[in-house]
């Protein structure tokens, strides 16, 4: 029930606001995304409390690890929606707000429903929803940026299908037309006796077509160009939890294929992916020159990570693989929402053209630092602490190579990254740029994210730490 | 936070660490479990002797450092600066990995944002930048080599790591040490990974460059001795040699540096360079005497180089307070630009003169017993009956004296241009003395300097104690009675509080002689200079004409740029308008390693470029050929 | 205790009295050997009596270390003359501390000196500190290898200790490691020192001085002061090489005898060390600044032979 | 059964390899249309021999959808660019040779599925393959918007035709969405598509090269 609640919320908001305007609109999003929020939380308490919950006949289940993205798409949400209305005029109509709940709703969708078919439609809803949001300012550039955003992603997405339609044709052959024949429970439960070697070719074509979704190299080329068209509260959904939605289908196959072929076969393809990403990334965080296309690339650097997570395996790697998922949807997200207002500010994203913004806008300045830093895998912030995680595992498993080479490509990247954040935030302001007040009221979700992120990195939130080993658990019962 | 309240903070924070870490010194064992802090794994601290003897230091280090700050109205970055020391401080305690990673980055990040302090001048950007970079590249290393320690012996307690290294193979104890070795020695500034430690300690504000170079440099240290002798337990001697020729390279290339750089600030931080390097011959003579089963020279060994990183830490402490003092009053970094400040400064003149003396290893200051005690070490290195080890050892020794040689130089050449003859410039001439703060503290790193001179035999005995304990022998037979420090057995004896009274002794002597048999007065008079009259500071010796010997003895390893412009009149060419000399050394390590490899990077970043072309069928394409290799992989 | 104080008294008195007439004496065979009559043997104490009648002119541009130097510079020559061995095997400051501390005893001299050539703001003094300071640099490997030689085989670096090892069993002197030692060792105190080939003691021509030209602003009783205790250290340096290399002839604790035959021994060494030490300056001439560093090198290679013979040939 | 749907599937790799040779766009949906009947028919054959009536409303919707509503979208797209692309010297030889070469990766790649199971439809697996691979190479080929979208309704016709061979037809409310989301992404793609017309004058990719680096 809670669960059917966690998506009616926003598809509603969605259907409300196509039609509602002025304040009706802001109260309407407003009510959305608290809503949101707390049945996000209802559905964690719930999980945490009974391990699952269910709803229509099991076509929708959350467990442990459902109800783990279900918390960073939400907060992510909250966070993207807070910042919205700076970003797009909210109560003037238009297709914005709606497809913003939208999009949440698909990715909402996508993690909660207990069925492959479904979550394969949902996960190509969510491309569909977001097309617009991408294009929402309608430049040249963002025209160009949706069309590859469309054509990449629904080929991808395609190529995950001929594995979802290998998956169900081995189950087929082996159990018949059983009922719930494509449910991850079902799955789980059958996938020691399913044919390896089928499993084995469809999980490649689930891992091209969703590793497209999650922005894995080499399939993430059309990343940079969405995440930097999209305005900032788009481009925190995307790169903050629409990427995790891609890597949590890889998550959940890889669960299930390494019940039938063993570990070392899905790894293998992982851990190449991964350091594919991290080095595509180190590459162009190099020297970057557009701090959004930077952001970009610096999400398929942290997919990569948590890519090489899920490959290590065990406890730290899946742990830290999630963990960083998570970590990364905060800090990013806090990243493009400031991004959006430092764009605001200087007319450009051009990091060239940004320069004193410490000075220039005090808050967003030193918030853009620190959450810089965060993202540079620094403590007292989570990231570190997940990275190690993840790292913890490539060395324990056996992948002491990769691991390493995924560490020096960290520190190209980190490089990279610690040049264009000195480039942008100190220096002489331009001279056309005045200092700027900042509301403090903008700037409290953004404190708030950072908050969360230092104590992902210092001291667990109570339950924290039992509900990553419940997620980690939810794949291998 | 006002300067007032960080100094305060900072002050007490260091007096209790060091208090905790004289007690962890003198045997007190404590340990601390926070399962809920610091994930995962949870904060654990310990104090052993080991890190109790680093945990002084910091503490001890922090105290004046703090102080100076409070004199610093204006002075950005508090809670950096308490967030440094509190760093600094659990470095040493850590007992897991995850805390010492936790705090060794945390450590990081802090000085990174003090080096980032004047962010406004491209300089302390760029410099904060290397800095950065350099210390990311040894967490990694840190990283690897912690998280296969971790996964070979199944724990990443440090206490598991010291009970199990008989279990490593030879070769997985090799790899670990590598990558430990070159990640504490990112950070303690050995030759070649010491290149951001002279842009970034001028960057900095002194009292910070003060920490860092007295405490966090030496946590390098802290970091090597742990793993060469406590993690990886005895390792083959090779081990031994590689850190006493690295040792003996880096103090040698850091005095060569500090000789020639015209940057106060930055001749200070290439002398720290030096000084690690001193302190790892000590220690790699340390690991030589292990591996040949000598371990009261070990202990000996040990000690000496302990001893060296506690003075080291006292005077550049002190030199780097000094030179903060004097920058902040002559207004420039710039040797050339200052002179004549000892009439000017005469408090922070009689501190850096005590430092300089103390770096210069000179009797009977502090940095004298180090070398000394590190000296008789390595003489007695005929005790290994393996030839090609003497041979290094022999090296080590002649680097070492060659060091210690330049290293006068270096700070006569420092003392001398910055505070003596007249002013150079302007604001030279009308530098004004540091306040009461400042002079507090250097003089309470003065006092520590004569005091760790004149008490060896009360120090000494302490740190065999330490070296005893981390080496796992017994302790020794008290090494020194109160007089006299003794080694292995009647090797050899030095007696500070004798010399230093026979040396006061010997000044009151012609003083009291002269003014028995009154020996006339003495009048004012200008410099002699062969009949001009007229002397102006034009004429005076530079810093770097004081160099120039050095620069034409050591030129192959200077290999410096040279330029000569003259400027002649347009009517003859026997009338110089304007002459400009530059003889610049070459920084071979930058221009043949780093440039280099950081242009392969540049060059490889921009062809990875070209992927994304801007073609969306080109992107597709990258989609069909991931799918069509991983299917032939499969 | 008495005869302990008598001693040290002694030492003291033979070095500080000693050594201007080791310097009398040098020049006076220098002046000899090439044909000229000379001054008396004795004449330093008259130049040195002279210049402390003197009134001192004090640059204007100097600080207190100008004033401070010259006696701290005799202090650690006196100071060192107690730590060598010159006519008792244990002097009485042995027990503090070795050849390491006497030679950075000397370095302690030297970086007030050298300070003290800055501190007039004259292009000479700081000229002469500059290479004084290159020379001492350079030096300094040299002296530790050459002694890491003798303490290597002697099985300690006291000096005392050394010289009874070596007096007791006159077969270890008679071994090309100790020569070469020596050899070394006497070019790195004829650098030290400022002897030719290093530098000329006796010149006055400004651009080829070190030593001199960093003392040029002394004057008065301060001249006196530096020139007594370079005559010092010139006598403990050939005391050194005499005692530590020879060690024939040195009791080992202090007697009324014993030091009478301690003081003809040392003065008979002495007299073959310095007419030998004449005859080289008379015959070399002055090398070029920078060839210096090849006559340290060369020393320091000869040292590094030595020790490397013994370890290789034990 | 075996006999018709393995040569309805051989039929519509036929089709798939004239669209590669077709280089006029109206020919191309023409050619599509007929793909879409074939897999149509497919959908009805397999029904009917399986009995299974959801079948053959899937083929009904697939007529009325991909066979009808889609051209017709797409023929919008289309509308304003010449018939014949006016490259001189293009010829489709090579893409049919790459063509070739990708229905023997085809078998190679299903092996281990026609060797899992004993399917009386099992032939026309690598077949359905074959036509969603040529569908990719179309996509990554095209020129325009157009050839674009073109390939992708082929690659997702191959996949359905793989399902129907390989599983009898996936779930209903699989079924439902993917119908939905091909509906959506035509019609999304028709929305972009016209805005680039509108701004770009042109449906060739080439100008979309802006965003680099």
């Amino acid at each position: 029930m809670i669960l059917v609640l966690l998506l009616a919320v926003p598809l509603v908001t969605a259907a409300v606001l196509v039609r509602a305007r002025g304040r009706a609109a802001a109260v309407a999003h407003g009510l959305g995304v608290v809503f949101t929020l707390g049945a996000a939380a209802a559905v964690a308490a719930a999980v945490a409390r009974d391990d699952s919950v269910t709803a229509v006949d099991g076509l929708l289940r959350a467990d442990a690890l459902s109800a783990w993205m279900v918390a960073l798409i939400d907060l992510v949400a909250a966070l993207a929606g807070a910042e919205a209305p700076r970003q797009a005029p909210l109560g003037a109509g238009g297709r914005f707000y709606p497809l913003l709940h939208l999009f949440t709703f698909t990715m909402l969708l996508a993690v909660t429903t207990d069925d492959v078919g479904l979550m394969w439609v949902a996960i190509e809803g969510t491309t569909l929803a977001s097309v617009f949001l991408v294009n929402f300012e309608r430049s040249r550039a963002a025209l160009e940026a949706s069309y590859k955003y469309l054509l990449i992603c629904s080929v991808g997405v395609a190529i995950a299908f001929v594995g979802t339609v290998l998956v169900y044709f081995t189950d087929v052959q082996r159990f018949g037309h059983e009922p719930h024949a494509l449910r991850w429970t079902t799955l789980l439960r059958l996938a020691p006796e399913l044919g390896p070697r089928v499993l084995e070719l469809a999980f490649v074509f689930l891992l091209v077509g969703y590793g497209t979704k999650a922005g894995l190299a080499p399939m993430h080329t059309w990343l940079p160009d969405a995440h930097s068209e999209a305005p900032a509260p788009v481009s925190a959904l995307m790169s903050g939890v629409l990427l995790g939605v891609g890597l949590y289908a890889v998550l959940r196959f890889k669960a299930v294929v390494d019940l039938a072929t063993g570990q070392a076969f899905g790894s293998r393809l992982l851990v190449g992916l991964g350091l594919a990403s991290l080095a595509v990334a180190a590459a162009f965080l190099w020297s970057p020159r557009n701090y959004k296309r930077m952001l970009a690339y610096s999400s398929v650097e942290h997919l990569g990570v948590a890519c090489l997570g899920i490959a290590f395996g065990g406890p730290w790697g899946l742990g830290g693989a999630l963990l960083h998922l998570a970590n990364h949807a905060l800090a990013k997200s806090v990243l493009f929402l400031l991004s959006g207002r430092i764009r605001a500010a200087y007319g450009s994203a051009d990091i060239g053209a940004v320069s004193g913004l410490v000075a220039v806008m005090p808050f967003t300045g030193r918030a853009f630092v620190v959450a810089m830093l965060a993202l540079m895998g620094l403590p007292p912030f989570g990231l570190f602490v997940s990275e190690v995680m993840v790292f913890r595992a490539g060395f324990e498993e056996g992948w002491g190579l990769a691991a390493a080479t995924g560490l020096g490509l960290l520190v190209v990247a980190f490089a990279g990254l610690l040049r264009a954040a000195h480039r942008m935030a100190y220096g002489a302001p331009a001279a056309s740029t005045a200092v700027r007040r900042e509301a403090w009221q903008a700037s409290l979700p953004i404190v708030a994210a950072l908050a969360l992120l230092v104590a992902t990195g210092v001291a667990w939130p109570p339950g924290l730490a039992a509900a990553l080993g419940h997620a980690v658990a939810a794949l291998a019962p | 936070m006002s300067a007032t309240v960080t100094a305060a903070a900072g002050a007490a924070l260091g007096l209790v660490a060091a208090a905790a870490g004289v007690a962890g010194v003198l045997g007190v064992e404590w340990s601390l479990r926070v399962p809920w802090l610091v994930p995962p794994g949870g904060l654990e601290l310990t104090l052993d002797p080991l890190g109790g003897f680093f945990l002084a230091l910091v503490g001890t280090t922090a105290v004046p450092a703090s102080i100076h700050a409070g004199g610093q109205r204006g002075e950005r970055g508090g809670a950096a600066f308490l967030a440094f020391v509190a760093a600094m401080a659990a470095v040493p305690l850590a007992g897991n990995a995850i805390t010492f990673l936790l705090a060794w980055e945390l450590m990081s990040v802090a000085s990174y944002v003090l080096v980032l302090g004047a962010r406004d001048s491209r300089e302390s950007l760029s410099a904060a930048w290397v800095y950065f970079v350099m210390t990311h590249a040894g967490l990694a290393c840190l990283l690897a080599a912690m998280l296969l320690l971790g996964s070979w012996t199944d724990s990443l307690r440090f206490a598991d790591w010291s009970a199990a290294p008989s279990a490593l193979s030879p070769g997985a104890g090799t790899l670990a040490f590598v990558l430990l070795a070159l990640g504490f020695g990112a950070k303690a500034g050995v030759i070649p990974l010491h290149v951001w430690l002279p842009m970034a300690h001028p960057a900095a504000p002194s009292h910070v460059s003060a920490l860092m170079s007295g405490a966090m440099v030496k946590l390098g240290i802290y970091g090597l001795l742990r793993a060469g002798l406590d993690w990886l337990g005895p390792g083959p001697a090779w081990w031994g040699v590689a850190v006493m020729l690295a040792g003996t390279a880096s103090a040698l290339v850091g005095v060569l540096y500090a000789l020639v750089d015209r940057d106060l600030k930055r001749v200070l931080a290439f002398s720290t360079i030096e000084n690690v390097g001193i302190v790892l011959v000590a220690v790699g003579a340390c690991m030589v005497f292990r591996a040949s089963g000598l371990e009261a020279l070990a202990v000996l060994s040990l000690a000496a180089g302990l001893y060296h990183a506690l003075n080291h830490a006292a005077f550049k402490a002190l030199l780097f307070l000094g030179a903060g003092a004097v920058v902040r009053a002559a207004g420039t970094r710039n040797l050339e630009s200052m002179g004549g400040l000892v009439r000017r400064m005469p408090w922070t003149a009689a501190a850096f003169l005590t430092g300089s003396v103390a770096i210069a290893a000179l009797p009977p200051l502090n940095g004298f017993v180090s070398e000394w005690l590190t000296f008789q070490a390595l003489l007695q290195m005929l005790e290994i009956p393996r030839p090609e080890l003497n041979l290094v050892f022999a090296l080590g020794i002649a680097g070492l004296a060659l060091t210690g040689g330049l290293a006068v130089a270096c700070f006569v050449r420092a003392f001398g241009i910055v505070f003596l003859a007249l002013p150079r410039s302007d604001q030279a001439a009308a530098a004004r003395e540091a306040g009461i703060a400042p002079r507090a503290a250097m003089g309470l790193l003065a006092a520590a300097c004569v005091a760790l001179g004149l008490a060896p035999t009360l120090v000494l005995p302490a740190l065999a104690g330490v070296a005893s304990a981390v080496l796992g022998t017994p302790a020794l037979d008290a090494p020194a009675d109160w007089l006299t420090v003794t080694v292995s057995g009647r090797f050899g004896g030095l007696s500070t509080v004798a010399v230093a009274a026979a040396l006061g002794g010997a000044l009151l002597l012609p003083l009291a002689a002269l003014a028995l048999a009154r020996a006339p007065g003495r009048r004012p008079g200008e410099t002699w200079g062969c009949g001009r009259i007229l002397q102006t500071a034009r004429m005076e010796y530079t810093g770097t004409a004081f160099a120039h010997p050095f620069q034409r003895i050591f030129d192959f390893f200077y290999r410096p740029v040279k330029r000569l412009d003259i400027d002649v009149h347009a009517e003859s060419r026997f009338f110089v308008r304007r002459l400009a000399y530059e003889n610049r050394p070459r920084p071979i390590f930058e221009e043949w390693l780093y440039r280099p490899a950081l242009e392969a990077l540049h060059r490889a970043a921009h062809r990875a470029r070209a992927l994304q072309s801007g073609s969306a069928n080109v992107y597709l394409l990258y989609i069909v050929a991931a799918l069509l290799v991983m299917l032939v992989l499969a | 205790m008495i005869a302990e104080v008598a001693g040290a008294l002694a030492q003291l008195v033979v070095v500080a009295g000693g050594a201007p007439l080791l310097v009398g004496v040098l020049r006076w065979l220098k002046a000899r050997l090439v044909g000229r009559r000379g001054p008396r043997p004795w004449q330093p104490y008259a130049d040195l009596a002279k210049l402390l009648r003197k009134e001192a002119v004090v640059s204007t541009t100097t600080s207190w270390i100008f004033r401070f130097t010259p006696y701290l510079l005799v202090a650690t020559t006196l100071v060192a003359a107690l730590v060598v061995p010159v006519l008792v095997s244990r002097p009485a400051l042995g027990f503090a501390g070795n050849i390491i501390l006497l030679m950075y005893l000397f370095m302690l001299g030297t970086f007030f000196l050298a300070l003290a050539g800055l501190d007039a703001g004259s292009a000479f003094g700081g000229m002469g500190s500059s290479r004084e300071v290159a020379v001492a640099a350079l030096a300094e490997p040299t002296v530790v290898v050459a002694v890491l030689a003798l303490a290597l085989r002697a099985g300690t670096i006291d000096l005392g200790g050394v010289v009874e090892r070596f007096a007791g069993d006159p077969l270890l002197v008679a071994n090309p490691a100790h020569l070469l030692a020596f050899a070394a060792f006497f070019i790195v105190m004829m650098a030290e020192t400022g002897r030719l080939p290093v530098d000329n003691p006796a010149t006055h021509l400004e651009l080829t001085m070190i030593h001199e030209a960093m003392v040029l602003e002394y004057s008065g009783r301060y001249l006196a002061l530096v020139e007594w205790a370079s005559a010092m250290k010139l006598f403990l340096f050939l005391t050194l090489l005499a005692n530590l290399f020879f060690p024939w002839g040195v009791p080992a604790g202090p007697g009324p005898l014993a030091l009478a035959t301690a003081a003809l021994a040392i003065a008979a060494k002495l007299a073959v060390l310095t007419a030998a030490l004449a005859l080289i300056e008379t015959s070399v001439a002055k090398l070029r600044l920078f060839r210096v560093p090849e006559l340290l090198a060369g020393s320091f290679a000869l040292a590094l032979l030595s020790v490397m013979s013994v370890f290789l040939l034990r | 059964m075996t006999a018709l749907a393995n040569l309805l599937a051989f039929l519509g790799l036929v089709v798939t390899l004239l669209i590669v040779w077709r280089q006029s766009w109206r020919g191309r949906l023409r050619l599509f249309a007929l793909q879409s009947l074939l897999l149509a028919a497919l959908a009805a054959v397999i029904g009917l021999f399986t009995g299974k009536a959801g079948l053959l409303a899937v083929a009904g919707i697939v007529v009325a959808l991909k066979a009808w509503l889609i051209p017709r979208v797409l023929s919008r797209i289309a509308a304003g660019t010449p018939p014949r692309p006016a490259i001189p010297g293009r010829s489709s030889g090579m893409a049919l040779l790459v063509a070739g070469a990708l229905v023997v990766v085809a078998y190679v790649v299903m092996l281990p599925v026609t060797r899992a199971g004993d399917l009386p439809t099992e032939g026309g697996i690598p077949l359905a393959f074959a036509i969603a691979l040529i569908g990719l190479l179309v996509t990554v080929t095209g020129r325009d918007a157009l050839g674009h979208t073109l390939g992708f309704l082929m690659l997702e016709n191959g996949i359905f035709g793989l399902a129907l061979l390989a599983t009898y037809g996936l779930p209903g409310i699989v079924e439902a969405g993917v119908f939905l989301d091909v509906l959506a992404i035509v019609l999304l793609m028709e929305g972009v598509v016209l805005e680039i017309r509108r701004e770009h004058d042109s449906i060739e990719v080439d100008r979309l090269r802006e965003l680099r680096g």
